[in-house]
């Protein structure tokens, strides 16, 4: 798409609807929870996609991993459709893709020593290994993430959560995959541990050639940690930024850079209200999803849903009356 | 509230067809000649063929059934065999003495449940939450037919206080509701007791706190509304222990009444009697439901609104 | 204790970690823990310890009170009700574990299937139970017995398929919370099959609290077998079960009380011990509280 | 003299001490950030102000809460809820659970004023609605009447506020008040606080684990470690000239537009847990600059230019390391 890396990974059309009831009268709906989302992911670049609650972002991670099933669209890894792999081949590809998930409390087994819980991934597939070469890949993933070979015998309620988010980035990188899926992967810690977190990412990335897709909704954040950043909305893009720090041209990526609190009392912003709430993904208006508290939105705005269009540097942004 | 409550009504007839099915086919998945267990011993071939005839049993099964419920619809619950009378006459006479020890037994357990489970909330690990605490395993675990036979050793026997058995006066009624109504007390008072205790770690109830209302309106108008929410989800799901109980009860204190009549029926094999004590329960227990979620709705806004 | 620990202390330490010792060192998980060990011996070895054959009939002892000789007195066949409760203690707590633990496994598949694959399976499944579960124990019981014929496998069948209900909705309850834990999600991120996460992680989670909660039904079942061989439809005579007993005696209630409080008051202390030890076990697994409400 | 002073706090929680000599003070028309991370006693801080640490077993131990001369460490419970709600408003963290589901949102703000201010139930009716109005809810009349699941997680925190509000308080307590939600709510949540703080001239406290927030909206900070205050000072300083290195470690953890790659390094270590507090700074087995007296003289407090800190070796004061 941009910059002339090459795409590990690409999104063509890709949606998802949740279909639900409420109760057994009422009237069934759908919910668009990722609409028509296109999108490739650089090889050794770590992409960003950012919104708030609702955006879809999430559901997007497991798309491109397939732990969801997509309603339409599809998604190519490294040439190969995703979703015409049968199930052995899928898991089988599965060493190359991994994920880091959001809350490290919950994402370790409690009956689970380390040891064990960084073996699994091996367990999985099939690959047997001799009592001690098991010693040195638990001593050598515990290294790669800066833990100590004595945290191998411990449980998870036994460690810290920045141990745990560790845990299970070494769980992640057990099998030596290409591409990581990180879905806001400091978001339940403490801000002296994300920002440990986020530096051992980054040193994992450049020794090991990763490609990332970094999910937040910390848009300071990734404006630190990625290369490229996609910004969502209510299931849709509304902005691509080839380059971290370029001026948005979508109004609701303005906003939600005012709405970043920059940590330097000089600099305090004015105060500029973003009116309206997130409307609800059940019922999306037919044109831009942003129109309701868009500062500049008109009729047009409210009828026609703009299409993401690309300039020559690479940003593209859905909006009729850009920035 | 009225949309609700007809949709929820509307929601039981799938399961009261279900449950007329199953105890419909009792009779079928008893071992034997299903007419053999609607007519009485030593039966003549003809007084069989009339039998047969009138519950259609040379039909398919499907069409038995919907002979056999449009028969119950019309009140018709077919002839005891060994009582030798019309079912919906026994269960007529029978009724009235399970309502009034269930009823009874109800109101009790509720109104001494939800006290004393709050009074043990309210004053957590003191003495009084332990007593509470203990009474509420013994409540919990005793046989009710053991209870209700220590009772009557007790008061009947010993004290000579109350009737040992019968239903002729109302004093014959409270040795049974009482043997009922501390199963049924334990059950509610433990449900109270943890659901006021955990409401009380709720945000909302710091902020009322915060709000400076006193303590005792805190407890017992916003913590005990949330508490009772499940107690009446428990009440109305578990209305069946109460009848269930009553069934056991009944028969130690040789009551009429339905549960009597069902053990009866059981041991005699009358099995149109045993169909048409099981539906009456069944009805109860689908009414108990009804009235539980209804109860429920009507102190939660969040259920009203969610199916409308 | 400096570095140099014995062996013997090493034990204590070990023990009192344990999960046995977390149970048996509360007062309740002791004394409740001792009570049941001391009922399973008797239960095992009746044979040989009663102080009477449980079938020795004299009749000219007939109804009489707890003396030295019958220390619970006898019944009305001039059996001694000390060597039946002791007999019955067999009786009771066969059929009760063995219904139990039928009904446990059985639970344990339809609840783990409904839970983790979800659908029509799951949908027709939980339509069963919550129709089942409204319906006491006790009733659906006696339907099963009237059915089935009275006799103590009928009994075990009736107590089994009775409990089924409970033991498959905290199973699939138990599953469904799990299924949501991140853990499992990042199992099958891994490429792990339905087996894998099934049986590596979902049910060894979801096995303590079933657990425990049989271990509670258990006392419920004993109930459920006295109640019913108190309508005369579990244990025949002349083998005795503690509800057994008590059906007989009702008659005699007001000449020989003894015959029907002795036997049930075994059941009552049984219940309420297995309750006590149930207890304990909740709190040194750390389980939710509110796990008896279902 | 301000408006509340706490002084030398200290408390007990079922014989664990999660704060330790804690000391700041507040005035009308000023907002004053209590910033820490997890299990730093922020947000127990705010509780033993309100009077509400016996709601969890707490107790103060030592020290002095001073609020417009009563000192409320010591104040009888009948008393204090009197001051609680009116004088003293509390706004909770998480909007979604902080409102009683089965009550419409009118009535829960009419509870303050007619328990307070002693209004009958039109009066409060005409009140609550416009606060609700002055906080800018749409249509105030009508979510008067909603439950409170009708309303978005942004709506039931401005009915927080309202609640907090409706008696006139002097002091308002904020714990953590935007963190449960997203992003540009936020903004406009923290946004209508200080636009309270400024018109009403109430004091704020404000408690949040985000330097960021502290930045845009604080006049005065304090720094809380693991239960004690490594440091407190006017905002501008603080971010200036941070004396304490967890002060300066904790701004490093936010990345700014001008952050290269690589120089966004945490703080090593964790936080510790209540049960495991070390001797001496509690911040010494994380700290840069620890030196011999860290790991067991505990520091003692010194002031300078208006500011507080309790290091052995502060940044930025020409004590050499």
């Amino acid at each position: 798409m941009s910059g002339g890396a090459q795409n590990l990974v690409e999104l063509r059309q890709l949606s998802k609807r949740f279909e639900s009831r409420r109760g057994l009268f009422g009237k069934p709906r759908a919910m668009t929870a990722v609409d028509d989302v296109t999108l490739g992911i650089p090889k050794g670049r770590v992409t960003g996609v950012v919104g708030e609650s609702g955006c879809g972002k999430s559901t997007l991670a497991r798309l491109v991993l397939r732990l969801l099933e997509a309603s339409s669209g599809e998604v190519v890894f490294d040439g190969m459709p995703l979703g015409q792999l049968s199930g052995g081949a899928l898991r089988k590809l599965r060493r190359r893709m991994q994920m880091v998930f959001q809350d490290p409390y919950s994402a370790i087994d409690p009956r689970y020593n380390m040891a064990d819980a960084l073996l699994e991934p091996h367990r999985i597939q099939g690959i047997r290994l001799s009592r001690a070469d098991a010693r040195t890949v638990v001593g050598e993933l515990l290294g790669m993430v800066g833990l100590g070979p004595q945290i191998a015998a411990s449980f998870p309620h036994q460690l810290s959560g920045g141990q745990r988010q560790r845990i299970g980035i070494a769980r992640a990188l057990a099998l030596k995959p290409d591409f990581l899926v990180l879905d806001e992967p400091t978001a339940s810690l403490d801000v002296s541990i994300q920002a440990q977190i986020i530096a051992l990412l980054e040193q994992l990335r450049s020794e090991l050639g990763l490609t990332y897709l970094f999910i937040s909704h910390d848009l300071g954040l990734v404006r630190y940690f990625c290369d490229r950043i996609v910004v969502m909305y209510l299931g849709r893009v509304v902005e691509v930024l080839p380059q971290p720090h370029a001026a948005p041209r979508h109004h609701y990526t303005r906003a939600l850079l005012d709405s970043n609190f920059v940590p330097d009392p000089k600099r305090r912003r004015t105060i500029r209200r973003l009116t309206g709430e997130i409307p609800s993904a059940f019922d999306l208006p037919p044109g831009c999803a942003f129109a309701a508290r868009c500062p500049r939105a008109d009729a047009t705005c409210r009828a026609i849903r703009p299409d993401l269009t690309q300039t020559a540097d690479g940003h593209a942004a859905a909006c009729h009356h850009p920035l | 509230m009225l949309s609700y409550a007809i949709k929820r009504l509307l929601l039981l007839l799938p399961v009261f067809f279900t449950i007329s099915i199953v105890i419909f086919l009792i009779i079928h998945m008893v071992p034997g000649d299903p007419v053999d267990n609607l007519v009485r011993i030593g039966s003549t071939p003809e007084q069989k063929a009339v039998i047969a005839a009138r519950y259609g049993l040379d039909k398919p099964l499907h069409e038995q059934y919907v002979i056999w419920l449009t028969n119950l619809l019309q009140g018709d619950f077919g002839n005891a065999i060994v009582m030798r009378r019309p079912v919906a006459d026994l269960i007529a006479q029978n009724i009235p003495y399970s309502l009034a020890l269930s009823g009874c037994a109800l109101l009790f357990s509720t109104i001494l449940g939800i006290s004393v489970g709050t009074l043990a909330a309210m004053y957590k690990d003191s003495k009084l939450d332990q007593v509470v605490m203990g009474g509420i395993l013994l409540g919990s675990t005793l046989p009710s037919f053991w209870l209700g036979l220590l009772l009557i050793l007790l008061f009947s026997v010993q004290l000579g206080w109350l009737p040992v058995s019968g239903a002729r006066s109302w004093e014959a009624l409270i040795l049974p509701v009482l043997t009922i109504g501390l199963g049924g007390t334990a059950l509610v008072a433990r449900v109270t007791r943890v659901a006021m205790l955990e409401t009380a770690q709720k945000d909302f109830v710091l902020l009322l706190h915060a709000k400076g209302l006193p303590r005792r309106r805190i407890q017992l108008r916003h913590v005990l509304h949330h508490a009772l929410m499940p107690v009446v989800t428990i009440l109305g799901l578990r209305i069946g222990w109460i009848l269930g109980g009553a069934v056991t009860v009944e028969y130690v204190f040789a009551r009429p009444g339905l549960g009597t009549l069902l053990i009866k029926a059981l041991s005699q094999h009358d099995y149109p009697v045993m169909q048409g004590c099981l539906l009456m329960l069944a009805i109860a227990v689908m009414l108990g439901t009804l009235v539980g979620d209804l109860v429920q709705a009507a102190m939660d806004p969040r259920i009203r609104h969610s199916m409308s | 204790m400096t570095a140099a620990t014995a062996p013997h202390d090493h034990f204590w330490l070990t023990f009192r970690r344990s999960l046995a010792g977390k149970v048996l060192l509360t007062p309740k998980g002791g004394v409740a823990g001792a009570y049941l060990l001391v009922l399973v011996l008797i239960a095992l070895t009746a044979p040989w310890i009663t102080p009477y054959p449980f079938d020795q009939q004299a009749l000219p002892l007939a109804n009489r009170p707890p003396s030295l000789a019958n220390w619970l007195g006898t019944d009305e066949f001039g059996r001694d009700v000390l060597s039946r409760i002791m007999y019955g203690a067999r009786t009771s707590l066969s059929v009760s574990v063995t219904a139990i633990s039928v009904s446990v496994l059985v639970g344990m598949a339809l609840g783990a299937a409904a839970g983790y694959f979800g659908g029509m399976f799951d949908r027709g499944v939980t339509a069963a139970v919550d129709l089942s579960w409204s319906f006491p124990e006790i009733l659906i019981a006696l339907i099963l017995v009237a059915i089935i014929g009275p006799g103590l496998h009928s009994t075990m069948l009736a107590i089994a398929i009775a409990y089924l209900a409970q033991f498959t909705r905290l199973t699939r309850a138990q599953i469904m919370g799990l299924k949501g834990e991140t853990y499992i999600e990042a199992t099958l991120s891994l490429g792990a099959s339905h087996g894998h996460v099934v049986f590596r992680h979902l049910m060894p989670n979801a096995l303590a609290p079933v657990i425990v909660c049989g271990m509670l039904a258990t006392g419920d079942a004993i109930i459920l077998e006295a109640t019913l061989g108190f309508f005369g439809l579990g244990a025949q005579p002349p083998v005795p079960s503690w509800g057994a007993m008590m059906s007989s005696g009702s008659a005699l209630i007001f000449t020989a009380p003894w015959i029907i409080v002795f036997p049930g008051l075994a059941v009552a202390i049984t219940v309420v011990m297995i309750n006590l030890f149930g207890d304990a076990l909740i709190r040194a697994l750390d389980i939710r509280a509110n796990l008896r409400e279902g | 003299m301000a408006l509340l002073t706490v002084e030398n706090l200290g408390i007990d929680i079922h014989g664990i001490r999660p704060l330790d000599g804690v000391s700041f003070s507040v005035d009308k028309g000023e907002i004053l950030g209590i910033v820490g991370e997890s299990g730093s006693g922020k947000s127990l801080t705010a509780l033993s102000v309100i009077g509400l640490l016996p709601l969890i077993g707490g107790r103060i131990l030592r020290g002095s809460i001073r609020f417009d001369g009563i000192d409320l460490a010591t104040l009888p419970e009948a008393e204090f809820r009197r001051l609680r709600g009116r004088r003293i408003a509390f706004i909770t963290q998480n909007p979604m659970t902080s409102l009683d589901p089965v009550m419409r949102i009118g009535a829960q703000i009419d509870q303050v004023s007619m328990l307070h201010l002693g209004l009958d139930a039109r009066a409060a009716q005409a009140r609550s609605i416009e606060i609700m109005a002055q906080l800018r809810i749409p249509e105030a009349a009508t979510i008067y009447h909603h439950f409170p699941h009708q309303l978005s997680g942004g709506m039931k925190q401005r009915i927080v506020i309202a609640m907090a509000l409706a008696a006139d308080p002097d002091l308002i307590i904020a714990d953590e008040p935007t963190t449960a939600l997203d992003v540009t709510i936020q903004a406009q949540i923290v946004d209508l606080l200080v636009e309270l703080v400024r018109e009403r001239d109430v004091a704020l406290i404000l408690i949040t684990h985000d330097m960021g927030v502290v930045a845009q909206t604080c006049d005065r900070v304090v720094v809380l470690y693991a239960g004690r205050v490594a440091e407190s000072d006017a905002v501008a300083a603080i971010f200036e000239r941070p004396r304490h290195p967890y002060t300066r470690a904790l701004i490093g953890c936010i990345p700014r537009d001008e952050t290269a790659h690589g120089n966004l390094t945490g703080i090593p270590g964790a936080v510790p847990s209540v049960a495991h507090y070390p001797a001496g700074c509690r911040f010494h087995p994380r700290c840069p600059r620890r030196g011999a007296p860290c790991d067991h003289i505990v520091p003692v407090s010194a002031a300078m230019d208006g500011g507080l800190f309790a290091c052995h070796f502060p940044e930025n004061s020409g004590v050499a390391r």
